[in-house]
């Protein structure tokens, strides 16, 4: 059976990636499956300077979900790629830099570090961090803003495969991946957490030390599919699907909205093997999904 | 060390005693995936395979004790996961992975007090029970359900061992202070402290006044449970970010603002 | 204990009210519990003429929620106003209508029809209803047809109290309620569902025959918190809190955050009596909350 | 008709067979509460007291049985809820609403053929003990798991009573053919048809060319089960969007589009 796909100049040995933020540095994971068997990591997200993040609480539990204002605390891309990217496979499995900025200059600041790493894949924008005020959200939820960051990106990208994801906290997603798609994307990826809250009726506080937070795992599957859906009609350029992904059949939901490859977030937390047995589940879900490559179930959603 | 995620089967639940609201203390005992090798103050991530997902995050739970054939854990119903948790049955399947984290120094002939508040009891069953040198150990207990609620008697037949109990906050000054005076009685050896955030603040306190090499267990909310998710952090004495999972979660007392 | 609430000139004994969709028009939930204890009942969505609404299948489980693509099916205002008003304790407990309509003229209309009847004790507009093609979904996303309605509205309610039901589904939330406020608006409500799809990977088909429809339930409630907390600091009219609210203290968070009141929906179909018990559990969860009144509760969150 | 929603206790849960995929067939008995009066053909929704928040509804189950002390349903194992169901155990709450929609007619001295498809045969269970003149009935039975999965044996003891299994799809004309017959042979009586939905629509179909009575029992994934959230819809005689749960399940068979 095939399960190799091929989108943006990637190849990946299957659709199966991990998600930004929920899956460290991949490292953490190696003791709970063989990380070449992914498709490919998406590592933490990644700022030029390191980062401390925000103060605690950071996560909260909510039903089929959880709140997280972590902040992109990251030890900085330098460290990055001279601590973790050597120990990683990144010959076997596509390794992606998640890519956190507060302007479109630092952004290709960024991109520059990263551009001529052997070991990096592709980039992933993160054009849509709820967490942190100083722009994340603001650069999300703007269509030009996104466009600018785009194509600052792309011009720095050395040829990388640049991945735009984006903020499902919008009255138009359609238009963020338009925006996305004229900058130069090679790709988007969708979605980023949904914006919460949690509150405390005994302690009447937040609680997230940052009051709001993204929202994440089965919960929002419905909000992600639908973006997907609607993301794949207004665009020509690969979709990779996020948002609330557990299962293999999961996975096979989004690659039949229209989506090139997924990304597991989450679902990471239900047990630390849950990547890869997504992946190892692969076969038996695409025989009873009757098919045989991944292609041929892709965007085949009857309407 | 082997750090995997296995399927393990229940062998026994056993309920210690129940306190206050619906409360139980609950003894988990699971096939041992091949953790005799483990440190005590390592703890390992739970989740029963039939849960849904409802709960997004297993729950972390501190080894009490490992032998060939099980491992043991001490839980008190706080919550949704614990309450769920406590309707296990024999032959229920549980997801686990562990060990993990740093666990105590254990240091031989070395004069060790042990510091308990409340659940914090639980690594030390195992902790009395694989030292190599028992003798210099000392065990303080800090409570306020019953004594029954806890495995206290079985550890106190192994080694010095004291409770003292809270009955109403009355008794708190008591209690500070003979945490206080256990501290001091540890000059020159280590205390070792698992308990609540208040009670491990008068510990790091202590230790600071009577410079007292001390370790603290702390406890957060976990995701991951192996430093993924950054989701558990404390400060560390530089004012960093550190996951209490991965870098934890037993630290130096003068290494961690609590 | 005082359970009372008063906002928008209604007073309600308490303020638990039933949201409109999820409580047919009351009477089916009579033998499930005395609709006099409740704060309140929104019926069903009432439109000028009667709607067949959507085609079958219409409702999905999701998890910890639900997807819902009805399309206001309900008999038109005029039978509601003959057939089952006069069958509500419309003396004892608030009953609110919930308004569809496809143009501020018609939602004008339709106001006139319910303007004059004494058993009605306030109007939810619906702006929000993501369901069916022809406006809702584009009313309920732009801040000044939002203000254009609620004008339109508030002009022909002879002087009961107008709400405006707010939908998620947009980038800033607060322009939303500012809107409905500028226009006059008595009190807003939110939230409506947020817009999401499921997908059958055997059949290769959307779940919901109009593919796309709302999410709702306990899976969208950190987004609610979050949308209330936000429209609470962006206007100064009287906010109802809806979205995910399952138990008693959910209620009791959303008034933390500022909420005179709630609304809950999906959490009917957890069992048909379960807003009678949230009703009947308020005097032990506020005391746990240590407050005797909800006055003293109402949007004390610190932060 | 008292339509309560009540917490009852299961008594017994009984496993009659599995068939193919992990799929079993489960009969599950719980406390009545104060059922006996209710019709044949009328269902109940069922949720379990210790379910969490994943699932949203409950589930609709005709009721099969029921007398002073309890009530009974009969169930297959499909999904996500009807797994959970199958995990009961004795003592365990489960909240109750019902009885709920209409149920069939039951004209007495009238020649009536049940006819049941799968797991459509639990209403008549109840409908034949219930009858007065159970001697004018005739219960024609089309399955496709092993008939030890269902509880036919018993059934055929008190009415004239055929099985016919449809083992591999070639035999699907035979039993297509044998419920036309049946329907043929109702003629002056009346058909009640309950099953998956093509199954429905041959009787429809035979009993419209024969012109003979029939009510159908139609299935809808339900949410409220109570007529309030218009999930359930099917279309009657005049193209209206009826709710299956309030208005049904049981309709005339010209009333109703499948
Ligand atoms: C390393 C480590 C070892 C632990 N060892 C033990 C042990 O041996 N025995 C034991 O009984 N408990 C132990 N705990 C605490 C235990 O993990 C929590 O009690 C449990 O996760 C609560 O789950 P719940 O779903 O029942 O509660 P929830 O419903 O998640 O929460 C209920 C309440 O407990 C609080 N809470 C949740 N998680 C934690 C946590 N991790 N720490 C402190 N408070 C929390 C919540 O804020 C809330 O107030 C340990 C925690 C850690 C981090
Ligand atoms: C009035 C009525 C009476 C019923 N009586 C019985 C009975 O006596 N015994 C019995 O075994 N079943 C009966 N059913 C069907 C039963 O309700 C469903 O099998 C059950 O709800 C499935 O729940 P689940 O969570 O296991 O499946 P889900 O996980 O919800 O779904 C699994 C699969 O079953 C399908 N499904 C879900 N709900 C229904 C439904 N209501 N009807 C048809 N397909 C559905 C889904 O589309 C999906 O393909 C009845 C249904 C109704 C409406
Ligand atoms: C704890 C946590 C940390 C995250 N950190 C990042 C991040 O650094 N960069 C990023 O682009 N997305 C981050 N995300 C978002 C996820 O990558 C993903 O888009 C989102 O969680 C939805 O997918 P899921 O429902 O499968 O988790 C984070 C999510 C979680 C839960
Ligand atoms: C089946 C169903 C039907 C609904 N119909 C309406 C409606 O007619 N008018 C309306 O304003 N909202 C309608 N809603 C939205 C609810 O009133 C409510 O705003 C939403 O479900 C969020 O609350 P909840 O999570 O408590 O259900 C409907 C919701 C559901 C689930
Ligand atoms: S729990 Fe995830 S980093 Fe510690
Ligand atoms: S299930 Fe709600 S109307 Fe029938």
């Amino acid at each position: 059976m095939d399960l190799r796909v091929e989108f943006a100049g990637l190849v990946l040995k299957n659709p199966i990636i991990t998600a930004s933020g929920t899956f460290g540095f991949g490292l953490e994971f190696m003791n709970f499956g063989d990380l070449k068997r992914l498709g490919g990591i998406v590592v933490k997200g990644l700022s030029l300077k390191p980062r401390e993040g925000n103060p605690m609480p950071r996560i909260v539990e909510t039903p089929c979900g959880m709140l997280n204002a972590i902040g992109i605390q990251n030890p900085g891309v330098e460290a990055f790629v001279r601590d973790k990217l050597p120990l990683l496979p990144w010959r076997e499995t596509a390794i992606i830099a998640n890519l956190y900025a507060c302007s479109a200059q630092e952004f290709g600041d960024l991109t520059g570090v990263l551009a001529g790493e052997e070991g990096v894949a592709a980039l992933e924008v993160n054009v849509s961090c709820p967490n942190v005020r100083e722009g994340g959200a603001a650069f999300g939820q703007d269509p030009s803003q996104i466009r600018k960051v785009t194509e600052e990106v792309k011009k720095r990208a050395a040829g990388k495969p640049v991945i735009v994801k984006l903020s499902p906290n919008v009255t138009d997603i359609g238009l963020c991946a338009r925006a996305a798609q004229d900058g130069g994307a090679d790709a988007v990826s969708l979605i980023n957490t949904l914006l919460g809250m949690a509150v405390d009726i005994r302690t009447r506080k937040p609680r997230l030390a940052n009051v709001v937070g993204g929202l994440s795992g089965p919960a929002i599957k419905p909000v992600a599919l639908r973006c997907v859906h609607q993301a794949c009609k207004a665009i020509s350029i690969p979709v990779i699907g996020i948002g609330g992904i557990t299962s293999t059949e999961d996975a096979l939901e989004f690659i039949l909205v229209g989506a090139s490859a997924v990304e597991v977030g989450t679902a990471n937390f239900l047990r630390p093997d849950q990547s890869f047995r997504i992946v190892d589940d692969l076969p038996r879900v695409m025989i009873k999904a009757k098919c045989k490559e991944i292609a041929e179930l892709r965007g085949t959603l009857s309407l | 060390m082997v750090r995997n995620c296995r399927e393990v089967k229940v062998r026994e639940l056993r309920f210690l005693g129940a306190w206050d609201e619906p409360s139980d203390f609950v003894e988990l005992t699971l096939e041992n995936p091949g953790w005799e090798g483990y440190r005590p103050g390592q703890f390992a991530m739970l989740r029963p395979k039939h849960w849904g997902l409802e709960l997004s995050w297993g729950r972390p739970f501190s080894i009490s004790r490992a032998n060939a054939e099980s491992v043991t854990f001490f839980f008190q119903v706080v919550g949704r996961g614990t309450q769920r948790l406590a309707h296990l049955k024999p032959g229920d399947e549980v997801v686990l992975w562990g060990p993990l984290g740093n666990g105590f120094s254990a240091p031989v002939e070395t004069p060790t007090v042990l510091l308990a508040g409340g659940m914090g009891l639980a690594p030390f069953r195992g902790y009395i029970e694989k030292h190599p040198t028992p003798e210099f150990l000392r065990l303080v207990f800090a409570h306020r359900p019953e004594l029954e609620c806890y495995p206290y008697a079985e550890m106190s037949e192994k080694v010095r061992a004291e409770a003292i109990r809270e009955k109403t906050p009355d008794d708190l000054p008591l209690v500070i202070e003979r945490i206080e005076t256990a501290v001091r009685e540890a000059a020159g050896g280590i205390v070792l402290a698992c308990g609540p955030l208040p009670f491990l603040k008068t510990v790091q306190q202590a230790a600071r006044t009577r410079q007292v090499r001390a370790e603290l267990s702390l406890e957060r909310s976990m995701a991951c449970g192996v430093g993924a998710c950054l989701g558990c952090v404390c400060k560390d004495g530089q004012d960093k970010h550190v996951q209490v999972c991965a870098r934890g979660p037993v630290f130096n007392a003068e290494d961690v603002r609590l």
